[in-house]
């Protein structure tokens, strides 16, 4: 196949995915709650159903904790299943399964099993859902061994994670921010992966790093894009991988630019960003350091239904800009 | 109101006599049919708004199953509590709410029911009973077994009664509380609202037996199906199961086959079910004109009655969203009010 | 083995004759009472080696339980499988796995079946097909049910026997799983062990129903009861049950009443029970006794035979500790293998 | 009542607690599995359902979602539940309960409705109960808006905040670690509470700050005592709440000592430290640091079988002084 680029929206991006790894390999298939004729809640699984027929798509009962274990089971036995948690809220159903048996089970049996699971999950807040189905949970998952968390930020990364994803042998997180659906990008065509254990540059600069993970890059980006005006050059790391995070990557960045802020989307205290934090104060890029290390994540709240409150409860453009003159400007 | 009203004494009645026309007076029965019109306004009303981009999120419509809610709620008490779900605001309406604080909560005002924090999905009146509607599907029904567990702890007479849908039942949570409440005997009524289908997956499709009230075998109760656009056959089957569980018998299952006429939630393309199906269901079997049509053979109200219950309904829905226009939005300096309980120091 | 062997031709036979005694040959039966004897010998050699603290942590016994794990899985073929639980000793016995393995598991050693990383809760034999204990009551359960998806989708003719105890009926997994098995007709077959107790709680007090199979019902699925301490019983049950998933008509539930003789793992103290009723089991209702008479009457073994299959099981069990005893332990620059499948660069 | 000092072993303390609560208050009630004549898993309700009865110490089904929803649902109608939840692994089936409806209630009712459940959990390792029986996921609940995070390492803790838990209108999660249900230490008799919002310096010391949780409070005790003949002077602050975090004790210390170090048992990456090493970076107390921040956690693996896999998977009393010994002397 040939590796030319089209435009295609991240949620399309994530069906060429499913589609390109269910022709190859029988034993993948979709499950989840309304993943058939429905096309899915976000309308990503689409027409696969009328591709692969409802034995290789398959819609379950609402029961997430059941579907989740059907998954693993099937994972055990030489399947490999994409399970899609309608919103990632409803994780917190399929906890038992997700960590206590998949991301534990080839521990616990020495090395006897795998258990290739994909767990496809919308993310985020924005679509005015409220506080039960716009939760960002991936830093529960990164905290858990065994598992691995990806969280793309563009159709190209959503594609190419994603067959990655259906590569690996192990369970494997997919968080997929709902806003991002509809994001449009240059995707290639035919089959290609990006690897799940490196963070991104997209975009250099040397007086500031942010490290940004998911709908936040873009909000990064575009904050960085602003601060040109006023002199700054921002260095942007697309994070990517919440579980194993790329260490080196950022420590490299904040080595040259001796400024780091981190910008997630899910509740600041112990999101990703602590562990960034953390991270960097115990590697050799500490020294660099010429200001503290800035984290901005949600507010300490549940989402709210109102949509300025919404909006308020998450970084956004303006907040990003701010702090990252505060940063690049003071000097400790 | 029906609910708070007293069922009409049994008297010596033809058994053929659907029950409400046996235990309720025309005024009840009226002012249960004027809730249904008040449902069917709202949602309308809410439907235009969203399209109209006044509301934003989503929100889940109920009509054509106004029988379930006003039939179901009808039968209870003054101080009965209900657990609602996502396809709410039918029950909240049915249970006396006050409808200008339900669209302020769907306008995101200060003046909603939660304050513009909840939305649809969780519109409540906790103080009145109405525990609330839910954004996790069955996530209400432990709840609402605690809330009866409550109620059976503190001797108090009150019946909770619990909607969810069809396929609700087939999430764990539903096993684990029916079996405890079950068990315990507690003063709860599962009502399940079989609207044919859990979002774009039929019945048939998501749980192994026929009816939901199938399950009820497997818990050792009552579990009964009736015709849930019939406002009468609902008020029947869930006073039955409300005396059972008030006099310490325990809980049932009381299964009402209705439709939603609109889509699941507002970005439904309708794709699993026929047009056909549709049709028949809004013009052969709408629970509205079906209780018109009854109330009429009763002598218990004619076009005229009926047209002006509509108006008030009408003018009720148009004044409540004009109130929650005209309402304040919350400061966002507050975005992180009500995390926790404000304690005094 | 009675797994690995063909059931005997039905003939002619008189119809109060055991099942087993009808389908299979003495070498099998003798052979089903020598792994009853394996595993009764396996817990007491691990209970001693528990008490003399050469394992640690915790462990679940099923001394009482033999004639459920032995009558089960000798009605499975070649290739099908089986999910075991927490109380799995005896699943992994019956099932064919090495007791030296699994000793050195106990003894947390490499040469375990879980290299020294599982333990009795998550011991396992996956390549045979024991897809393993688990930690988590009914944790195992749709992972089970997903292990028959798997079976269905690639077409092929095994069948998933899968272990759970009474208390693990009221876990929403079981609900979530069972009805998805049921819907989609998967081969498997639900194998409740009820030994009356959940941990500390007695059926009746956890389960609104009488029996667990009770709660087929609710799933439109064949449910029976048989009486767990006799392994024609148990055989006869699940080789109907599992025949009717290897055609293809979906799961069952099979619930085999019977009772652990020791406390629920190592700390009870069986303030739960009386006396009285655990001797009645342990001194009138004992499995192995009863088989040991059942193999007698039907002229298939004597106490001289069934001394020299003791001595044999004795010895095994002997040598197992021996072989974990000497057997290394993991190094400690190791603590973190196994997390991730090792990958080629 | 006398507020003499007794001494009690910790299992003990959090029993005469719930005996307090529920003969002072009837509308508090124990529910969980085995914790009526079994008197709970680790004997903590003991003899509870002898003084107080089945309707006030309630033995549920195995049934942990159920379980929890029940008590949310029993809570928000005027009762104060204690759900006991056998082993902390096991509210990976009860997190929807707790996370999307406890937590949230509150919140998304505008305030109009209070949830106050206590959550008791016994959580850690130490015991070989492997992987799905021995973990320390607090991080997770302290991630939560709207929960509260409580880890007593005393008796005399274990008594108090629990009782405060039970005054406290609002979702309290109490882990309980299950190698201190036998530790004996001193608890006065009757009523009184420990607030659930102040950490506690548990040794003075000038050298170095160590910040510790539950068990591993004792075991940095250890290790400073035994750091004092090599003339290190170390304070060690015992963290007790992960949420709502007490940053001033910490800060104060840090400004004192300039060195941190945090130690817990939980997976390291995203656990407590990294919250604490993240929040003195972006405090003042930033400025005052010596050295790089160091963090102790469990290993990158769930917790194995095997015994000394199971210790090395977790900080010991010679790691914990060879790190803060370097950590010490170590200037950057
Ligand atoms: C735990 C959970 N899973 C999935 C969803 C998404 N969802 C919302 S409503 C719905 C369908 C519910 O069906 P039913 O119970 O029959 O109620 P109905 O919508 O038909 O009234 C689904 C799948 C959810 N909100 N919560
Ligand atoms: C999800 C979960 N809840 C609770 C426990 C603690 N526990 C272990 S075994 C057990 C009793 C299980 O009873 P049953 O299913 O009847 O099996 P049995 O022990 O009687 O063989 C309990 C409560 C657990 N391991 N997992
Ligand atoms: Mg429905
Ligand atoms: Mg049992």
């Amino acid at each position: 196949m040939t590796q030319e680029a089209r435009e295609l929206s991240y949620a399309i991006a994530i069906r060429e995915a499913m589609g390109l790894a269910m022709e190859a390999d029988p034993t993948v298939f979709l499950m989840g709650e309304d993943v058939g004729v429905y096309g899915g809640a976000f309308q990503v699984s689409g027409d696969l159903i009328d591709r692969f027929g409802p034995e290789r798509v398959i819609e379950t009962p609402i029961a997430e904790l059941g579907g989740a274990g059907l998954c693993v089971g099937a994972a055990m036995n030489g399947m490999k299943p994409i399970f899609e948690i309608q919103f990632s809220d409803f994780a917190t159903l399929a906890l038992d399964q997700i960590v206590n048996q998949a991301a534990k089970a080839r521990f616990m049996l020495g090395g006897e099993v795998s258990v290739p699971l994909v767990v496809r999950m919308p993310a985020g807040s924005g679509t005015g859902a409220a506080a039960q189905h716009s939760q960002s949970l991936e830093a529960w998952f990164a905290h858990v061994p065994g598992l691995k968390v990806v969280q793309p930020s563009t159709p190209y990364e959503a594609k190419g994670m994603l067959l990655a994803a259906l590569e690996d042998p192990d369970p494997v997180m997919v968080f997929e921010h709902k806003l991002l659906y509809k994001m449009v990008g240059e995707v290639p065509e035919g089959y290609y992966t990006v690897p799940l254990d490196k963070a991104k540059v997209v975009r250099e600069g040397k007086d500031l790093t942010i490290v940004a993970s998911s709908i936040m890059v873009h909000k990064a980006l575009e904050a960085a894009e602003k601060l040109t005006e006023e002199g700054l050059d921002i260095e942007v790391i697309d994070l990517r991988i919440a579980r194993p995070m790329d260490k080196q990557t950022i420590i490299e960045s904040v080595k040259k630019t001796s400024r780091l802020m981190c910008v997630h989307e899910a509740v600041k205290t112990l999101g990703i960003g602590a562990e960034i934090s953390a991270m960097i104060c115990e590697s050799e890029a500490f020294d660099y350091l010429d200001a503290p290390i800035v984290r901005l994540g949600g507010t300490e709240n549940p989402i709210p239904y109102n949509p300025e409150l919404e909006k308020a409860s998450v970084p956004q453009v303006p907040g990003i800009i701010e702090a990252a003159r505060d940063l690049a400007k003071g000097v400790r | 109101m029906a609910r708070n009203g007293h069922a009409a004494d049994k008297g010596e009645v033809a058994a053929n006599v659907p029950f409400v026309f046996q235990h309720y007076s025309r005024d009840e029965l009226l002012d249960v049919l004027y809730k249904m019109y008040v449902i069917r306004r709202f949602e309308e009303g809410a439907e235009n708004s969203y399209m109209r981009g006044l509301i934003h999120g989503t929100m889940h419509l109920s009509i054509g199953q106004e029988a379930v809610a006003t039939g179901a709620i009808m039968t209870l008490q003054e101080n009965d509590q209900i657990m609602s779900n996502h396809r709410g605001h039918g029950h909240c309406v049915a249970f006396g709410a006050d409808v200008n604080r339900m669209f302020a909560e769907f306008f995101g005002k200060v003046t909603g029911y939660c304050k513009g924090r909840g939305g649809s999905m969780h519109i409540a009146d906790f103080k009145s009973g109405n525990l609330g509607a839910n954004g996790i599907v069955g996530g209400g029904i432990p709840i609402a077994v605690g809330a009866a567990f409550a109620v059976k702890s503190k001797k108090e007479e009150k019946v909770v009664l619990c909607f969810f849908g069809d396929g609700a039942n087939n999430e764990g949570a539903f096993h684990e509380a029916v079996n405890m409440a079950a068990l315990w005997k507690l003063p709860i009524v599962f009502l399940c609202e079989n609207n044919g289908y859990g979002l774009s997956v039929s019945v048939a499709r998501a749980s192994s037996v026929p009816n939901i009230s199938d399950r009820a075998k497997g818990y050792g109760i009552p579990g009964v199906t009736v015709d849930g656009n019939c406002v009468s056959d609902v008020a029947e089957a869930v006073s039955e199961a409300v005396e059972r569980a008030r006099s310490g018998e325990g809980p049932s299952i009381v299964e009402c086959k209705t439709y939603r006429h609109r889509g699941h939630s507002k970005s439904d393309r309708n794709r699993y079910r026929t047009k056909e199906e549709i049709d028949d269901w809004i013009k052969n079997r709408d629970p509205i004109d079906r209780f018109e049509m009854e109330l009429k053979q009763h002598g218990f109200g004619s076009d005229e009655v009926f047209e002006e219950l509509r108006q008030r309904a009408s003018a009720t829905i148009d004044g409540a969203i004009e109130f929650a226009k005209n309402s304040e939005s919350p400061s966002i300096a507050d975005v992180s009010q009500y995390v926790y309980t404000e304690q005094a120091q």
